[in-house]
């Protein structure tokens, strides 16, 4: 049986126009069907949104469901709203629209700046934040389809001695080292957002917290989805909104890759000194991984003084054969989220991201006269 | 509306029902499919209520009628059905910008957009640039008077992402305009070139 | 050697113009080989080896050719015999048995073709692909060279690990065994490459006793990494045959010299081969004719008998689509106290892939010999295979990695000697006719044409205001700056080709080049030479370019930065041939002799009065005249191919064909100096390229935007080896797992320095008429040295030993002698991990 | 019916990777099916009259303790704890697999580790301190098949004597050869599945011992053989709790059993039971 890794598999479209329609899908397709031989049928339902997860596995033919639901017609789950005084945003919403939008950017800029640090543009114009959100592991293993743990196979490859782990998990690990690469969930759980959930039975809201998986509870997934679930709402209370936030992401390349290890933090101060804080480091665990005992010794504390507590932030980490520098990384993106400094030189970039501008490089100049 | 059920997000019974999707869920099924052989090409039989493949797109403000598959990317439609193949594919991964066309004034990588999500939107490939009469666009006019591209395989998508970059920020200082087109790769990489025409063209392009 | 004042004035030349290809990129009218349809055009996949060394035990395809829609299915066992090829001495190169096959049954990388299928469409190729049943039995492989010379390491092939030179002069080189021994590898010690049994080695000059009157002694070793070509556009093509002719289309370096490399793989005639290749999307050595998957839907048209598109995926690229091979170098530098660079004993282990020999190490000793003048040195090379993607040259093969080994050696050099590091280059730096190793068999060194790399040291220095970013205090805090000077060099041109263009009776010059369009515009720029030879606006020139049925003269490969010195050679002297015809003509037609007349501003006139011919009516004259005049008779001393372009270009108006005999004493090389300023956060580990200027020695500019291009894009492509590209092998399996550029990481446009300048010395070059040299690849080394030079003076000297320097090597640098993660600097010395 | 799930090694190999999860769906079915047959059976077939309880030579019933030891304490610790150590494995085994997700990795590890220190101590304590031969089926058993196997209904009365079990009953010795089976192949991959994982026991070494092909059947063997267990554990405790059956499973916590039972059910001849009190580790 050769291996073939480029050619979408042909599979049914569905673009139905409303969250219920989406959802009875799902529902009648979402339930696996039984083969003859006993085996369970093939993967059978996909929701699409902006399509950067999971268009390349479906190209890659390591995922190959046999219907596909588009959600970019059901408008109901795009848009951003205030409801009340919480700020209600659609999982169907661009990452560009999150990035550039008036509330968002005003109460919660951790959110804008995180969005605005994803990836590419274009990406960003087709990208969504529920996807961004639910994405799946980027493991380089896991994702070139060889049969780990996560693929329901037996091994995790990246843990084994001697593999190539640079980019794996230094906190929370089990069994399988995969990271969450997702650079606005980090921030969703800094500002304490709760995700609704819907089925065609039920409706169900979680913590952005809660909405993650560790390893050790599904090592399949990393989230709660289930087949026949339809995240359809991101709710982000007031409690954070316009305290002091600190968005840093360390990637190798300023554009398209994903992060080495990131930090979203929320400050609230009165004065110099720190009422109450959240940190959450992304990129280095399974999931977004919350700071809570740094959280815990920064209270009440003066701000200036307080950076000694990120020392608590490399607390049970352990470092693979080359993922080591994360620890390191994790207590200086924890300093610098503590005191509040300006993210530092980004790698290669002209500027860390849209939003911050950087000196106008001058053009390449033929400098001399002109040979003649 | 909803009602707010308990955190908790499993339900307490487990019903049978639930014990096959979980299996799903779990991957192990995803992972004995590549075994299936793939099911035939075109003439697969399509459930009811999916999409149907005769459909009407509107690409360089024409109307073209065209037989589009479900799982067919723009980029596919756009160079195998309706010959435009100024749209370049050259990673097929949303990972290169090459293939990156307008739709209704935004950039966007066709190699990673389904044609069915963008049926009734405006699809602007580089070929809808020029006047039918062969005169360039003022961004291409600015490209070409700075000598901006060499092998030339990225300025397609250089030039789509410029453009729908343009419509928002018509004056944008290089480093604004780098980051706008930041999600084009060129590996000629003389991007400060690519730079100086993209500017001169958004010159042009404010002379009216 | 007349001064070239006597054979053009330069007026075109040196000013900037739009090329004649740039429109249609522009507009999306330019074709590329994936965007030919034609009729009843084949879809073909391929059938990849899963394995990094594997034969072939159960194929059976019966179920796939049954499939409704698959056309033809192409195994190894189908392919001709490679023929032997003849090099241009004469001399015959017999087709070797280690060369990279199209197809092959005992693949010898993850990735390397076995078999392909040709179906109705893409699906159903693949489609039938998934329905072969086909049983792969493992085999040795190994995917790090130090490995394989490890005492009882695995061999990459069954018939040997090492390409050993010939074992008598004028036979070929051939693949054998070499194993080191444990005691070599103990003798190195942590950190430092083992010096085994070399394959091939040279000398000159003492260099022990270099050592033993150097001030300072340095022993460093460095790895570079395995980084692939990349170009953006895959090797897609398409084939079809029409009456026994092969018609095929795909992406090259060089048009015409693509023609006899497709006849040596499909043992063909090549006047049955027409090529296409107007546009290349890129090439960067990767496809200096080509590469040998075109013979696939050639071979599946012919068998289907119908046109076939091979379709080469990103991923497929990764793995056919050639990489520059990682080196690893050991270097023992003696430098006296003013910083002058005594001695030097270079070894380097070369990871080569599974095929042919690549040259970078050996150039890597020839370009060290010539960029840092070492009184005495000695080179020592070991070429290993490897089960890896195959490799080619890429940009400044070998030079780019002697610049990356030697750059920072010589910056410490500095710092230890307390000199300015500027000094420390310009000391060592070649000026003039400046000798090159290796030596000749008589011992003694060739010498270069000419060398004015202090005069670019100097003119960039200022221009980077280096002094003055010297003279800044250090910085104490958390964000550091590192300044770094270094020099590159490579190849710059060759002899020895034709030019042939036709003056029409309508008095334009056609142009026939068959220089291939890979987006250096060297094609189009060096017949603005010929323009200015023949004193006619750019406008009444017509270039034919990219298609071998529109008769190309033989012309030089587009790569090694030659095109601009080879081809503007021949350009002149195809003028130089017009013009004697003109003059023969204007005397045949209106008395007196040819000395008496000259041609400029369109005419060919006597002196004096002033009487003569349009160029329109001289090419009237020269059809009605016949013989040399219009084609008839060709000199005999052109290439085979030029001979049959004239032939079908007899009677069309005046040809002018000549092959470039102008004399030459020396190797043509150019010379770039880079200077780069990094600020580094030790805190992540993040930095960035604030200020970068190159200053280039390649003689006369020719087209000044075009240089630039070079100047700036071959600079980022060695930035891009400094910062961020490298491969990542999962040494267990044998697998790579980057793959995709996400994780192998070219660099973007938000990877360019902030400030970028560049500026060329532009003295002429004595050794060539135009005095122009290639610019293309000196810039690769040199900007990627500037960039190390830079990182180790913000990081401290031995903070990394290997290329590219990425945030988590800076974190680990930067960590504490004692902290925990100490242990985790990338040590070793494999490119992969 | 396929028992387990294939997958493509790195290889592009056709690999095992673990048996197929949904068989639990099938050994649960066994397991109570074979229980509701045994149940029905009992029910249906007129319970045989059990034959005069015979004295063997070891003397008059009265000579013998009012208490027969059937268990010593330590054999009976070992049961218990192996028990509580299988049932902690197979709940975390397969709830995740039922649709339950959490943290078992852990629990199954040291589960595991506790379960083969017990096998280790019950293999040890069984050759020194046990009757060791009396767990074995011998071909004399089968005797007591005639009283079970023939129905009343054809009235044959078979040529022997109804020959009654000595310690272990015919079918006990057939489960227990069925759990050395089970148990000492989940005993042997568990132990080598070690190796797999980061544990405190042995170094991580995913790599080792077997090829991906190989690693692939000691999952599969693994994954099976604890499918089987979860029939066999049902049809144990079914047997245990059935009423005729209770004084021998309340031995197993108190260690001794009423004289009148013993000599009702068992063979003294079989099963030797001496006068004087019985040695504490017996």
């Amino acid at each position: 049986m050769a291996t073939v890794r480029d050619g979408m598999p042909h599979f049914d479209l569905y673009q139905p126009d409303s969250v219920e329609d989406a959802l009875a899908l799902l529902d009648r397709l979402g339930r696996g069907a039984h083969m003859d031989d006993g085996t369970d049928g093939p993967l059978r339902a996909w929701v699409l949104a902006g399509g950067l997860d999971c268009l390349e596995r479906f190209k890659d033919r390591i995922r190959r469901p046999s219907a596909v639901v588009d959600l970019a017609r059901v408008g109901a789950l795009r848009g951003v709203r205030r409801e009340g005084d919480e700020t209600v945003i659609g999982p169907m919403t661009t990452l560009a629209e999150v990035a550039r939008h008036p509330d968002i950017r005003e109460r919660f800029g951790l959110l804008a700046e995180a969005a605005a640090q994803v990836a590419s543009p274009q990406i960003r114009n087709q990208g969504t934040l529920g996807g961004n959100l639910s994405q799946d592991a980027r493991c380089w293993y896991y994702r070139g389809g060889w049969p780990c743990y996560r693929a329901g196979g037996n091994i995790c490859y990246a843990a084994a001695p001697g593999a190539m782990n640079r980019e794996h998990a230094v906190f929370g690990a089990r069994r399988c080292v995969a990271v969450s690469p997702s650079d606005t969930a980090p921030a969703l759980v800094a500002l304490e957002a709760r995700l609704v959930i819907r089925n065609a039975a039920r409706t169900r809201m979680v913590a952005a917290e809660d909405y993650f998986l560790g390893p050790e509870t599904d090592i399949t997934r990393l989230t709660v989805l289930e087949p026949d679930d339809l995240l359809v709402e991101i709710r982000i209370p007031p409690t954070w909104a316009g305290t002091r936030f600190h968005f840093e992401k360390v990637r190798d390349r300023p554009v398209w890759d994903f992060a080495l290890a990131s930090i979203a933090a929320a400050m609230r101060q009165t004065g110099d000194r720190i009422d109450q804080a959240r940190l959450v480091l992304g990129s280095v665990a399974a999931r977004p991984w919350r700071l809570p005992q740094v959280e815990a010794a920064l209270a009440g504390r003066p701000r200036e003084e307080a950076a000694d507590a990120a020392d608590l932030a490399v607390r049970g980490a352990v470092p693979l054969a080359h993922n080591g520098y994360k620890v390191t990384l994790a207590r200086n993106l924890a300093r610098r989220a503590i005191l509040g400094q300006p993210p530092g030189a980004p790698s290669l970039a002209m500027g860390a991201s849209g939003l911050m501008g950087a000196p106008d490089p001058s053009p390449a100049r033929q400098t001399g006269k002109e040979a003649s | 509306m909803c009602d707010h059920d308990a955190a908790m997000s499993r339900p307490a019974g487990m019903t049978r029902r639930q014990f096959i999707r979980s299996v799903i869920a779990t991957g192990v099924v995803s992972f004995s499919v590549p075994l299936l052989p793939a099911r035939g090409g075109a003439a697969a039989r399509t459930a009811p209520g999916t999409v149907e493949r005769l459909v009407t797109l509107t690409v360089n403000g024409m109307r073209r009628r065209v037989d589009v598959l479900p799982n067919e990317t723009l980029a596919q439609t756009l160079r195998g059905k309706l010959g435009l193949t100024g749209v370049k594919v050259g990673c097929d991964r949303a990972e290169c910008g090459a293939c990156t066309v307008l739709v209704d004034d935004v950039p966007v990588y066709s190699c990673s957009t389904l044609t069915h999500s963008v049926l009734g939107k405006a699809i602007l490939t580089v070929e809808g640039l020029a006047s039918p009469g062969g005169e360039l666009h003022p961004l291409q006019q600015g490209v070409l008077d700075e000598q901006g591209f060499q092998c030339g395989y990225c300025a397609p998508g250089f030039l789509m992402t410029a453009l729908g970059y343009l419509k928002t920020n018509p004056d944008p200082t290089r480093q604004q305009l780098a980051h706008g087109v930041s999600g084009n790769l060129c590996r000629c990489q003389d991007y400060d070139k690519i730079l100086t025409g993209l500017l001169r063209g958004a010159e042009y392009m404010r002379r009216g | 050697m007349p001064t070239d004042a006597a054979l053009f004035t330069p007026n075109l030349t040196g000013r900037d113009y739009t090329t004649p290809d740039l429109r249609a990129k522009l507009t999306g009218a330019a074709r590329y080989a994936e965007d030919f349809r034609a009729e009843g055009m084949l879809a073909c996949r391929l059938l990849t080896s899963p394995m990094p060394h594997a034969r072939v035990a159960r194929l059976d395809t019966r179920a796939a050719q049954g499939m409704p829609g698959v056309r033809a299915i192409l195994t190894a066992d189908e392919l001709p015999p490679p023929a032997d090829s003849v090099a241009d001495s004469g001399a015959t190169i017999k087709a070797s048995p280690w060369a990279e096959p199209a197809l092959s049954m005992e693949p010898l990388h993850q990735g390397a073709p076995v078999l392909a299928v040709a179906a109705v469409d893409d699906a159903t190729a693949v489609a039938a692909i998934e329905a072969i049943e086909i049983e792969f039995a493992p085999l040795p492989f190994v995917t790090d060279p130090l490995d394989s010379l490890r005492p009882g390491g695995p061999d990459a092939r069954t018939g040997g690990n090492v390409w050993l030179p010939p074992a008598r002069a004028g036979e070929q080189a051939a693949v054998g065994r070499l194993k080191w021994t444990d005691e070599d590898f103990r003798a190195a010690g942590p950190g430092r490459l083992p010096m085994g049994k070399a394959a091939a080695e040279w000398s000159y000059g003492d260099v022990e006793a270099g050592f033993r009157q150097s001030a300072l002694v340095l022993d460093e070793s460095f790895v570079t990494p395995n980084v692939s070509h990349q170009a953006l556009e895959t090797r897609s093509t398409l084939a079809w045959w029409e009456n026994g002719k092969l018609f095929l289309a795909a992406g090259t370096q060089s048009t015409i010299q693509t023609v006899p490399a497709i006849a040596r793989w499909l043992n063909m005639d090549p006047k049955d081969i027409v090529f296409l290749s107007e546009y290349t999307g890129g090439g960067f050595g990767g496809k200096i004719t080509a590469s040998v998957s075109v013979i696939i839907p050639a071979l599946l048209s012919r068998k289907a008998n119908a046109p076939v598109m091979l379709r080469v995926t990103r991923e497929e690229e990764q793995y056919i689509g050639r990489a520059r091979p990682s080196l690893a170098g050991r270097m023992k530098a003696g430098f006296s106290p003013e910083g002058r660079l005594l001695a030097l004993d270079l070894f380097v282990v070369q990871d080569n892939g599974p095929y042919e020999q690549q040259h970078d190490a050996a150039i890597a000793g020839r370009m060290g010999s010539l960029l840092y003048q070492p009184q005495a040195m000695r080179w020592r090379g070991v070429p290993v295979l490897t089960n890896t993607p195959v490799r080619g040259a890429q940009t400044a093969p070998g030079g780019l990695q002697v610049s990356a080994f030697m750059g920072p050696l010589l910056a410490k050099a500095a710092r230890r000697l307390n000199l300015d590091p500027l000094d420390v280059c310009r000391i060592n730096a070649p000026a003039g006719r400046a000798p090159v190793g290796p030596p000749r068999p008589d011992g003694t060194l060739n010498a270069a044409t000419s060398a004015f790399v202090r005069e670019a040291l100097d003119k960039g220095a200022q221009a980077f205001r280096w002094g003055e970013r010297r003279a800044r205090p250090a910085d104490a805090g958390t964000v550091r700056r590192g300044i770094g000077v270094a020099t590159g060099c490579f190849v710059a041109g060759t002899v020895g080709f034709d030019g042939l263009f036709v003056i029409t009776p309508e008095g334009r010059l056609r142009i026939h080049c068959g220089v291939g369009n890979l987006g250096t515009e060297s094609f189009s720029d060096v017949q603005r030479v010929l323009a200015d030879a023949m004193d006619v606006p750019w406008e009444a020139c017509e270039i034919l370019w990219g298609n071998t049925a529109r008769h190309l003269p033989w012309s030089c490969i587009s790569g090694g930065s030659q095109t601009i010195h080879s081809m503007s050679r021949a350009a002149l002297a195809a003028a130089l041939d017009a013009r004697r015809k003109l003059v023969g003509i204007a005397a045949a037609t209106l008395g007196g002799v040819p000395e008496d007349y000259d041609v400029g501003g369109g005419r060919v006139f006597r002196r004096g009065d002033g009487r003569g011919l349009s160029l329109g009516e001289a090419a009237r004259r020269a059809i009605e005249l016949g013989g040399a005049y219009d084609g008839h008779e060709c000199p005999d001393d052109v290439h085979g191919m030029t001979r049959t372009a004239v032939a079908a270009l007899a009677g069309q108006g005046l040809v002018a064909v000549a092959r470039d005999a102008f004399p030459r004493d020396g190797q043509s090389y150019s010379y770039v100096a880079a200077f780069a300023e990094v600020e580094l956060d030790t805190e992540t580990g993040m930095y960035r390229i604030t200020d970068f200027h190159a200053e280039a020695d390649a003689g006369r500019v020719v087209h000044p935007r075009a240089f630039g291009g070079q100047m700036v894009g071959r600079s980022m492509l060695g930035i891009g080896h400094a910062t961020t590209q490298k491969w990542f092998y999962d040494t267990r399996y044998g697998l790579p797992v980057a793959k995709r550029f996400h994780q192998t990481r070219p660099p973007t446009i938000l990877s360019m320095p902030e400030r970028f300048t560049w500026g060329a010395v532009g003295i002429p070059d004595p050794q060539t008429p135009v005095g122009a040299r290639g610019i293309g690849e000196p810039p690769t080394g040199a900007a990627c040295a500037a960039v190390l030079c830079a990182l180790a003076h913000a990081m401290g000297d031995d903070a990394f030993i290997r290329a590219p320097v990425m945030a988590d090597a800076v974190l680990a640098a930067m960590e504490p002698e004692n902290g925990k993660n100490r242990a985790n600097r990338p040590r070793g010395l494999s490119a992969n991990v | 019916m396929n028992f387990v799930t294939w997958g493509v090694s790195p290889w592009g190999q056709p690999v095992i990777l673990h048996a197929a999860w949904h068989l639990l769906w099938y050994a649960l079915i066994a397991g109570v099916a074979f229980v509701l047959a045994h149940a029905a059976w009992v029910l249906l077939r007129p319970s045989p009259a059990p034959g005069p309880g015979s004295v063997g030579a070891s003397g008059t019933a009265d000579a013998l303790p009012r208490r027969i030891v059937r268990h010593s304490l330590p054999a009976r610790l070992f049961h218990w704890v192996m028990a509580a150590a299988m049932l902690v494995l197979l709940g975390t085994a397969f709830l995740p697999k039922a649709g339950l997700p959490f943290d078992w990795v852990g629990a199954h590890v040291w589960a595991g580790a506790v379960l083969l220190a017990a096998i280790a101590f019950h293999v040890v304590h069984a050759l020194c301190c046990m009757d060791f031969r009396a767990i074995w089926p011998t071909p004399g058993d089968l005797g007591e098949l005639r009283g079970i196997i023939d129905p009343p209904q054809f009235a044959k009365v078979a040529d022997g004597p109804v020959r009654r079990p000595g310690k272990y009953p015919l079918g006990n010795k057939l489960y227990h050869l069925a759990l050395v089976a089970v148990g000492l192949t989940l005993a042997a991959t568990g132990l080598a599945l070690l190796v797999r994982v980061p544990t405190p026991f042995l170094p991580h070494a995913p790599h080792s011992l077997f090829d991906d092909a190989g690693w692939g059947a000691v999952y599969a063997l693994h994954g099976l053989a604890g499918l089987s267990l979860v029939a066999l554990v049902i049809i144990h405790v079914y047997f245990a709790l059935r009423p005729e059956k209770r004084p021998i499973t309340l031995s197993m916590l108190t260690g001794d059993m009423d004289r009148d039972y013993y000599l009702a059910h068992h063979d003294p001849e079989r099963w030797r039971v001496d006068a004087s009190p019985p040695p504490i580790t017996q």
